[in-house]
Order: C-alpha cells, then structure tokens, then sequence
C-alpha cells in the first residue's frame, strides 16, 4: 500500500487529506490515477515529495512510500 | 555521517510574549554571546475584497517541515558562527494580532546574528512545507500565498 | 520645519526580559504588522590579557544623544515604512549576560522591519554619543571599542 | 562662560567630567587651553561638539555654549 496525502488549498480539491492506493509504478502514474480520482487537481500547482523528500522528475515508488502532494508553501 | 537531530518547532496556537521574554532569560548565563536577532511573525488582519482576515489556520506537513527545519539549521550552523538558535512555528488558529513565527539566533558578533536569522526566516518561508489558511471575519477563507 | 520630537531611550540598568515581553504583547493591537523584527544586545564576559569582563558601565552625553537618535528616528521613518520602531539603551551598570540594547522596528513587510532594525543598530553603534567602561573582575576595567 | 565637558577616557586624562570657562574665541583655542590644562589630553583622540551639534572644523564658541569633548562611541 501507498499512503497519498494531500495539503493546503490542495484538499479543497480532493476533499480528503490522505488516501491509500494499492501499488503504482511511478509519480506520473500516481498523478494520473489522482486525477482521475479527483478531477480538480487538473487545475491545480503543487509539488511531490516521497518520504519527506521532494521529487522533481518521475520517479519510482515503492510499496509502503508515503507521497504527499504539496501546494506552494505559506508558513510564517 | 551523522543523522541530523530532530527537533519539534511547531507550537499549537500563538507563540506567547511570555514565552519569548523566557526563551531571552534563558541566554544570560551564555556569556559569550555579544548580539541576538529575533524575527516574528504576526497576523496581518488584511482586508481582501472587503473582507477582513479574523486569524490564519497553519497546517503542515510535520515530519517532512521537521527534517527539512534540522536541514537548514545544519546548514546555517555551519556557515554562520552561531552560538544557538531557535525555532518556533504555529500551527492551528493564530488570531489577526498574535505571532506565528518566531525565530531567534545569537552570536559573539551582531551581524552573524542578524544576518543568520534573517536567512533563516527567509529560508523557513520558502523550504517548510505549512500552509495558512486566512480565515475571514464572519465566513470565508482563502488560502495565503507567500510573497 | 516641525522640530523632532524627543524621545528617551535611556534605562537605568539592564534591560529586563519582562519589559521586551511587554512591548511585544502592546503591538497585539496594531494588526497591520506582518513581522516584527528586535535586536538585542548583550553584554560579553570577554576576556582580556587574562582579566574577564564582569560589567559595562554605559555613559552617555545624554542631550546630545537624544537629539541624535531622534535625527536617526526621522531619517530610517522617511526611508523605510515602518508601522512603529522602539529604542531602548542602557545607562550605568549592566552585568555580563544582561541585555544593554533593544531596538524594535514592526512593518507590514518583515523585510522592512528587518533592515531598518539592522540599520538602526548600526547607526546607534556609530552616531549616538555612549561609552562603555568594561569593568574587569576582581579590579582594573578598560574603555570598550566598538569594531 | 562656557562649560566644557569630557566623556568616555577623556575623564581618565582630565580627572574631571566638566569645568566652566571664561570666554573663549573659538575651539582651536579650547582645545589649547585644555590640553594645557590637562597634558594628557596631549594623546587623546576626541571629537568636539557645541551645544550638541558635532563640529569638525575650527568654530566659533560664544558665550552661554556647552562644548563636549568626546571619544569615539562605544555603545550598544
């Protein structure tokens, strides 16, 4: 299993804040099905990160990853 | 190498005056220590299309703002001659008035200080992986974009 | 020309973590301010040819301080827009490990805050009429250098 | 008169933080009857100040004015 977890303004798109999937591929593969699932996040900005650490290209994802979607941040 | 220490910044709700006059007490037995640079964060009550933001909500990815956070403060420690640092985020609801950020760096000199504190807030702004959520007197909210 | 206001940044003493507190809980009120930035200084336990510094004794021209801080006051309010700035020096004894400076500048932007704090501090270092006498322990002292 | 002060070391070579005048022409000759006065002011280093305005050329000093001799600044 995958954890997906989603932040921000990112869960007015989703309307939950995790999820879990069976086995995906890859990060592109991921976003696909997260967009199916959740057509808002078409329209959305936001960035990956796998296990706490930001992924900029596609990249692998193995069984037991959290992946999180992240909006810009807006701390402080 | 080494794993970085863990440290938790996060605070539910405003950080107190209180609390920042103890975390100054605490640094006079530190004698070596010439200046210390503080930053704080307070909510603006901003008005957005005649709305007026009552208080910002912070949420975070904590695990992940809590490595990152050790990550930076490696960094800065060993680019500036600090003898501490500090930390402290909000999470939750922080009124239009209260802090949400309060960062505190001190060194033998000032301008280590100074200029230690100031790359870390900007750092904290655009690394940290938390979001605040401007919530509007009355109803309403948006979600705040960092400048 | 309106003539400056004088304003008195002199404390007897240390400044006192509990007055800091209260000066940042008074700015609760004030929610166009988005970051406040505060620089303290701190007094060194320096030492000197075997000697450690124990104290400063701060003396000042006191008149000729005020006028020129409320000089620095006007310049940095023209020059950065800051919602309020305070200034607080010390006068007499203070202790090593006890604050003897604490400047104080709120804007809606913390980076205005943050450069008109450093640049007050620098201009209170370099323009305000203050000695210190670094007292060492046990006996002897020497006059402070600013660098 | 004019009442000339010293602050910071310079009390350490005059042994005095203020001491009345009579009238005097200007600062340059201050400064003369000064370090007569007081020779250790011989090696100080000073700035001087007239009714609280730093001057740094030879000035005027008219009777009334409080003259300041003064080290350089070592607050904060």
């Amino acid at each position: 299993m995958i954890e997906v977890m989603f932040f921000g303004q990112l869960t007015d798109a989703t309307g939950v804040s995790s999820v879990m999937v069976e086995e995906v591929g890859n990060t592109d593969m991921l976003i696909q099905m997260m967009k199916q699932r959740y057509p808002a996040l078409e329209s959305s900005t936001y960035m990956i990160a796998i296990n706490n650490a930001m992924v900029t290209e596609n990249s692998i994802v193995t069984p037991g990853s959290k992946v999180a979607f992240m909006p810009p941040f807006s701390g402080g | 190498m080494e794993a970085k220490k863990i440290r938790n910044i996060f605070t539910a709700g405003p950080v107190e005056a209180a609390f920042i006059a103890d975390s100054i007490a605490k640094h006079s037995t530190k004698t070596s220590i010439g200046g210390h640079s503080i930053f704080l964060g307070q909510v603006r009550a901003d008005l957005m299309d005649g709305k007026q933001v009552e208080a910002i909500e912070y949420t975070s990815h904590v695990d992940m703002a809590l490595e990152v956070m050790a990550t930076i403060r490696e960094d800065i420690f060993t680019r500036y001659a600090l003898t501490c640092m500090h930390v402290h985020h909000s999470l939750g609801v922080v009124k239009a008035g209260e802090i949400c950020l309060f960062v505190f760096t001190s060194s033998k000199h000032r301008k280590v200080a100074i200029d230690a504190c100031s790359e870390c807030v900007e750092r904290i702004k655009a690394e940290l992986p938390v979001w605040g959520k401007e919530i509007f007197e009355g109803e309403g909210y948006q979600w705040k974009i960092n400048q």
